[in-house]
Order: C-alpha cells, then structure tokens, then sequence
C-alpha cells in the first residue's frame, strides 16, 4: 500500500547520517562526560562538538546552550526559569493565546505561584499584533514569551518586532522555537530575544533532546536541580547519545536550510491550493504565505476530524487534527478557536506536515484520496445534509 | 489510532444503515456539533415494531460506530424494547470504547429514543386530530 | 595498554541487546506515540511494552511508570510533585544527609517555597536509622525521602523498616533506588513506599531515559508541563528510543540480576579486602557487608583523590572519587562528611564500581597498580611526611 | 580528565624538585588540609639566592603541577625577584590553568615566599643571636 507520512509536526524521521552519529554513543563511547578520565573526556568532548553545532544552527555561543529533554522541558525551564529568576522585580508574564501548552501551562502553575499572566490574542491568521505585546505590558512584567512559529497553523511570528518593544523596555523575551529551529533561518541576534527553545525531533534529531538558548548574562533558576551539568543550570546525566543526534540534526539543518525551504514550499503550496479546488468548504487555517515551508492546515466544514485521520491512515496516509475528538480532553484546540473560528468549524481540523521524504506524487495520491474520504463522511453528516436542504451552517 | 477495537472499528469502517428514510415515521437528534458529535436517527414504524432504522452522525470514530451499532440493535425490536436500549448495552456490544469516547455511546441510544418519541408524539396527535 | 573501566556508578555502557532493541526505533520506526495513525500506533505500543518491562524491573504496575530523562528528573519531579500536591496538609519534608543532588537540592527549593526540611543523619557506615527518621517526622510532615543505596558508598538503606514506619503515619515516602534498581532486587510491594526513582544508565540502558513510579492513588504535581503524555504527570514527545532501552535494560536485568549479583560480589570483596592488605591506612568507606554488590570504595590517607585518578587513568583504569578536588565547588563530598570522616581523610576518597565487563584480572590489575601510585603521591605528600616523623595526623 | 593543558599535565605527571633538604635553609608551609590543598617548600640559599628548591605537596594535579613550576622558576632566583614570584606568573609559565583550579597557583607563590621569609628569621635571629 502507498504510504505517506505527513505528520512531520509530531515527529520527522531520524535522518541517517544522525543515527549514524549517535551510533558510537550507544556503544563503545559510553563514558560520564563528567568523568575524570579518558571515557569522560571522549563523551564530554562530543558533548562540546554537539553544543557548537546547535549554537550554529541559531547564531549563539556553545556556553549558552542548555541542553534538555525536549521542547517541553526547554519551555518549562524557560518560562518558569526566567520568570522565577526575577520574581523579586515583579510577578507579570505576557504570552500569546496560541502559545503550546508547554508555555500556557507553564504560565498556568507561574499564577498559581502567585504571578498574573496576560495572553495576548492573535488575528484571524494566527498573527500576534506587537502593538498588543506593548499595550500588555505592565510595570512589574518580567517575561514576554511568544512563539516563533505554531504547530498546528504553520503561522510564523513577527519576532524581531516584538523584540525591538522588550529591548526597549529590558523585559527578558523567550521565544518558543521548536517549530521553527532548523526548518526555518532563526538567528538569536537577528531576532534579538534572550531566550529560545528548540528540539530535535522537529528537524530530523532524536526525540527526547532540545535545548534552551539563554542570552549570556540572563539569569534563569533551573528546573531540574541537582549536578553541576549544564553550567548548574540543568542537571542530570548528559543525554549523550541524543546530544549528538541533536548537533548532528543541527549541523544538516543549518546547511541544506535553503534547499529544503526551496523544496517544502512548492509542495505545500500544492495542497494549499489544491484542497480548497478539489474540496468545496474547505477553510485554510493560519497564514496563507507567512508560515512553515511544509506546513499545510485546513478546516474540512461539515465533517469530523478523527473520523478524517482514521479513513485517511486506512489509505496508507499519516497526518493529525486539532479537532476535539483527538484530543483526550475532548477540547477544539485552543489555536483554532483564538482564531476565531467555530467549535463547529474547528471539529473539521486536519494538518498535513511535509518533510524530506514527501513527494510531488505524495500531494498529488493526498489531493485524490480526500475528496472521496471528505465525501463518505459528508454523506453521512446531518449538518452537511442541513447546509445542502437549508443553505445554512456553512461558513 | 485510536485505541479502538477491531469490532468498533468495523462498525466504522462499513457503518450499517447509514442514511436518511424519507417520510420517516419518527426523527430523532442528539449532540450539538459545537460539543464535537451530532446525530440523527430515522426510524420506520410496523406493527409497533422498528421495522427500518437509518442515521445520518457528525463525529468522530466512535460516534459513527455506535450510531451504526444501535442502527443494528434496533431495527426488528419493538419500540418499548428500543426505549430500553442503553447506553452500556451499546458499549458492550461493541466490546467496549475507550473510557473518553463513552460519551457517545449515549448520545446513540438517546437518539434512537428520541426518533421513538417522536414517532409516538406524531400519533398521538394524529390520536387527538381524530 | 590495559584499559579498565571501574567507573559503572557514573555510566554503565549499553547492552549489545538493549542498543539492538533501539535501532529500529532511530530509524524506520519515527512515529509519535501520541498519534492517531499507524505510524503513532506501532511507537505508542512499543513503548507500553517498554513500560511494562520496566514497572516488571520493581513489581509495579505499568500504568504507575511515569518516563522521565534520568534518575534528575525522577528524583526532582517526586520531591517538588508529591510535596507540592500535599502542601495544604503541610509543609515539612524529611530526606537523609547523604541524599544525592537531586533530592537535597530538590529540598532546597522547598525551602524557597516556604517549605522545612530535616536532614536526618547517618552512622558511621551511612545507614539511617529508622528511628531517626520516625523522630524528625512531625505534624505536618507531607514527604520523607531516603535513598535505597548510596552511589557514593554503596550502602543500602533500611528502606523496608523505615516504609512500616511511614505507611503507620500515613506520609508519602519516595526512596531514590536509581543506585539501586536494576542492581540489587527492588520490590515496590515489599518495599512499601509510595514513590521510586530509577535510571537506565546504571543498569546498561541508555543515558537519558529514568521513570518515576508513583502507586496509583498517591497525589503528584508535573514538573513538565504542557501536553497528556503519561497520563498528564510529565509532558512532552516521548524519548521512544530511550524508553524502548529502558524497557531492554529492565527486562534484562530482570532476568540476569542473581548471577550478576552473583558474579560482582566476589569481585568487589577481592577489592575490599585487598585494597586494605596492600596498602596501609586505607579506610573502606560505607557498609563492609550491606552495599551495593559491585561497589568498593575507600579513603586513602595523605593523599588527594583527583591526583589518584590522574594517575591511575594514565595506567588505564577509570575511577572516580569524592574529593574536594575533583569536584567543581571544590567541596568535599557531603556523604564522606556525613558517614563522619574528616575533611582531610575525605579528600583520598577514590571508588572502584565493577561492572559486567569487569574480570578477576582487572581487580588483580588494580590491586598491583594501586600501591605505586599511592606510594608515589605519598612521597610527596608533606602530610604522610609528618605522619611518618611524628606518628601524627593518621586516623 | 581535569582540563588541564599538556604543560600541566607534563609537570603533574613528571614533577620537578619534588623532595625535602635536610637541612634546609628555610622551610615554608601554605594551605590546609581541610580546604584542599597543602604545600612545603624546602629552600637552599647561596649568595642570596635560591640554589636549591624543593617541595612536598598534597592536592590535587594542579597543585602537584602548580608546585613544581614554582620549583623550576625559583631555582636560581634572587631572594628578592622570588619574593616577586606571584601566582599569575607561574599559571601563566604552566599556560593556564581551569578557573576552579586557580587558587593552588596562590598556594604554590606562597608557600615559597614562607620559606624566604623563614630563612631570613633565620638569619635575623642568628645576627641578632651575635
Ligand atoms: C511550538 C511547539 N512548542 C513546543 C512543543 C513541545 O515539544 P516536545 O514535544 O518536543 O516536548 C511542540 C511540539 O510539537 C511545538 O510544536
Ligand atoms: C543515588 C542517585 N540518585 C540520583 C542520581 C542522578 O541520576 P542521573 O544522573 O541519571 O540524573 C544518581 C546518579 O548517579 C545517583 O547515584
């Protein structure tokens, strides 16, 4: 059977030459790097090698790379770090309504810890307005956390904005880029943030290793307590093995960044336009040129999301839906709702996410699978039959 | 996927009695799509005996195979039979759901009896028009 | 040269088996296992399976496995997430002195959040006393957390006496077994507690990849905030490769844990009986029978651990040691201080953990490498100097 | 291993000077057991200058590296350019040495410097002594 995979937002595939990588480090290079011998030397010296490659990738020093589990950890170490390392200034944070819940929970136990937290709302394309960032910010703020790029709608922020406001006003800004780093250029100086957050499961690394950039000079309380690794700031035994993985995955990005661009962008751009010419009542969701080169989102009208992945994945094809029913909360996805959409409209959510592997012949068996399995589900939908016998409940 | 059995996933994959009875003795909805699930059952009515049911459901996998389960169940009980179906007989005969897709194995039933009360309201006003 | 590796409390290397069951899991198998697709579903299975070998590792059950990135993140989440979840009931905690990083400092940063902590103490060869314990409970006591083996000493706690104590009054007790699980039988059930640590790394899985157990019923607060996995205690993609060697090492482990304790006890009692035969004033430090089977760790004295592990690196053999020196704060290790040895005598802490790979000849390779280098740093030292003139400054 | 640079390495592995004079000239001793590190510095003096130096040190690398670059640079020196010796010199003569580690490089000047100090006692109290 035709199997294609695109859900590249939940997990890319591990590229080759970075399983390769990580293979010694699953075997004879198993030293402590913080030991004091030649195993710790070897481990701790491809540690450093590691740290200099995904400084690479965003433009940082290899000191202010803190490595970690991922990117929850890297936001949860972020937001509470930062926040909590300058509670004695004031207890105000500003995010945005479609942050992931890494941030928004995170800003959650901040206010149980007696901080405010602001979310800024975004526009119909998922766009935060940096004029909302200054008017949220208040005297006592000390962290504005907004991401660079969501997941679920492809939209990319006006980070460097948004930065010029908090440099202006010396507020700490992290910024969650694990859905930006290694898929799109992300500079730290460029963008001018103090703070940034990253993974390697998003740009062909392991799962289960990120890493939190940190602006030398900023002061962040660790959230994992414990050794002296990560220059205090995170302890525990290095991840080595998916240390490496990471810097390799760093490495690769930063050189074929370009070439990959040039080729998501055509291939999502097909299905952007495709859907909506095949499909009548198909919303597309986040920006329409301003988002993620491999990112196509859409909201099908009338049908369900799950009951969509499930006819999809029985064609071979693999994607994923903010729509309530694939979530175990049984909640739409917050994103699409601070859209503005309906709950209605947000249960027809469906993400395809492209990667290296994806093909032209991919899009196009993707562009011919969907209407018959959009179909089916339509002709079994009482408020699609509504729209057709009444004209009402579309969009 | 979702952790659904083989059984529910049948019942997804080749719902039954999928549709719409025109001039439907009884119609019957349930759910809210804003809640994520919505049904409408269509029912036929022969010798107080539910002698053809239909349904037409917007949700996930679980909502269609329960809508097509209780389509099953139903067609060829009589309707003090049917008003008994319940939610757990539904998921048992499905060999269970997922504890957060329980939900909808209510609404299927609750559907069901609706069409009935709706079928039994028509003739009672067709009792009273007399 | 002669290259031995007696440095396993640091990093174990990985099992043949356990990189093996990774492979597929860095290659062909890249789903995220919280998709709705069969590419999520054939993860989310194997890391069930993970889960299962691991809660089969302690006797628990494997919806109780919370994954976490190693025996750091465990013992942090159980600190701050079980007292945190009590606090209305009250705000005192109770840990042993010689606890690991990762619980004290956890600990500390109760302090930070109004909370207080005893330190209970512990004999001379590192055993706390239950009764001890009992006494420094008070209250409005919410967390007792002791170790069930020491990685420094090797030491095994009375973790079983101390639980009928707890379970009497009702307070959660967590014991940090990231020492001890995998090396020693652990029994969630017999054991009695109500929260274990544990870590892939000290039992030849992979770096990165720890659990926390947590019995069902028993109340934790994430530290990881954000997405559903593991039931809503830790979010964040899942380390699948990891918790795939997890699941591996635990299995194994399982299985091999009698011979290996079997063939590792000898081994290190050839150590701790022959270390103090060939070299005068040599402290054995911990427990001589009660401890970890391959552990062997000493104090030598007038002379400084750091310049012994030089040394005895450059004749190939990897250890580590407790001193001041060899420690970035340059403190002595605060477990040496607790079991009651002087700042002095600490400082020629030097530990020797044998591992799989670890054979007669090794230990017969140490036993003959050791008193040269001993007697060479003695030759120098000012302290054996006057020891020797004046019969002075020896324990 | 420490990151210690090779030169470290050379004098931590291949001391130079390491031993006592019997009948030293002066004797100084710095440091402490308890913090870390101690040091003795034995001293022969000839026409007012250092013509034997030698030490016993207990610490760490650095400070068995730290004491023997102290060794070799005094050997040689006038009382008065020893007593100038300061410890940036010699981690500076080792080419560096890790931040935590900077402290034994204060030890190692020290430790010479007391054993200057006592040979001129020495000399005080036996002119005085006259
Ligand atoms: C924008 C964003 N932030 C954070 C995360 C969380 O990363 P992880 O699942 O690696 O912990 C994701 C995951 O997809 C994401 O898209
Ligand atoms: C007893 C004990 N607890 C916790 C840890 C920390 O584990 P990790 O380094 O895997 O985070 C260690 C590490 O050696 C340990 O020995």
């Amino acid at each position: 059977m035709t199997k294609v995979y695109l859900d590249n937002a939940a997990s890319t595939p591990i590229l080759p030459e970075v399983k390769e990588a990580m293979l010694p480090f699953l075997g004879e290079i198993y030293g402590n790097p913080q030991s004091l011998h030649d195993w710790g030397d070897t481990a701790r010296m491809a540690v450093d090698e590691a740290r200099e490659k995904v400084a690479g990738l965003i433009g940082a020093q290899a000191e202010e790379i803190i490595f970690t589990s991922g990117g929850t950890e890297s936001n949860n170490l972020a937001v509470k770090g930062l926040a909590l390392a300058q509670q004695t200034k004031g207890k105000h944070v500003v995010v945005s309504a479609i942050e992931h819940f890494s941030v928004l929970h995170s800003a959650r136990t901040l206010e149980k810890w007696g901080f405010k937290v602001t979310e800024v709302p975004v526009d119909k394309y998922g766009v935060v307005n940096p004029a909302d960032v200054k008017k949220a910010i208040k005297k006592d703020t000390v962290l504005v956390s907004i991401m660079h790029a969501n997941g679920e709608i492809g939209t990319i922020e006006p980070i460097k904005e948004i930065a010029k406001i908090t440099k202006e006003l010396k507020i700490p800004f992290h910024t969650d880029a694990v859905a930006a780093a290694g898929t799109i250029p992300v500079n730290v100086g460029d963008l001018g943030v103090d703070a940034l957050s990253l993974a390697g499961s998003q740009f062909y690394g392991p799962k289960g290793a990120g890493a939190l950039w940190v602006r030398k000079g900023v002061r962040i309380i660790p959230l994992l307590d414990g050794g002296i690794q990560e220059g205090g700031r995170r302890g525990g035994t290095e991840n080595v093995p998916g240390i490496i993985g990471l810097g390799k995955a760093a490495e690769i990005a930063t050189a074929q960044m370009q070439s990959r661009i040039k080729k998501l962008t055509p291939l999502r751009d097909g299905l952007i336009k495709g859907m909506p010419a095949k499909i009548d009542h198909v919303v597309v969701t986040g920006h329409l040129t301003n988002r993620l080169p491999g990112h196509a989102s859409f909201c099908v009208e009338f049908i369900e999301g799950e009951a969509m992945l499930m006819l999809l994945n029985s064609k071979g094809i693999a994607v994923s839906s903010g729509s309530a029913c694939t979530s175990r909360a049984l909640k739409a996805s917050h994103v699409l709702i601070a859209i503005g959409l309906s709950h209605e409209i947000a249960q027809g959510s469906v993400l395809f996410t492209l990667g290296l592997e994806t093909t032209k012949k991919d899009i196009d068996y993707v562009l011919e699978t969907m209407p018959p399995i959009v179909d089916r589900l339509r002709q079994m939908s009482p408020l699609y039959d509504k729209f057709i016998k009444t004209g009402k409940g579309g969009k | 996927m979702p952790a659904y059995n083989e059984k529910v996933m049948d019942h997804f994959m080749n719902p039954r009695n999928v549709g719409e009875i025109k001039n439907a003795d009884g119609v019957g909805e349930e759910g809210n799509p804003v809640c994520g699930d919505m049904m409408t059952f269509y029912i036929k009515v022969k010798d107080n005996k539910l002698d053809d049911v239909k349904f037409k459901t917007f949700g996930c996998g679980a909502a269609i195979a329960v809508s097509s389960m209780v389509s099953e169940m139903a067609k060829g009980m009589t309707l003090d039979e049917a008003m008994k179906l319940t939610p757990a007989d539904v998921a048992g005969k499905l060999e269970g759901l997922p504890k957060n897709k329980l939900h909808c194995s209510n609404l299927g039933a609750q559907a069901l009896h609706e069409a009935i009360k709706d079928y039994r309201n028509k003739q009672k006003a067709k009792a009273g028009g007399k």
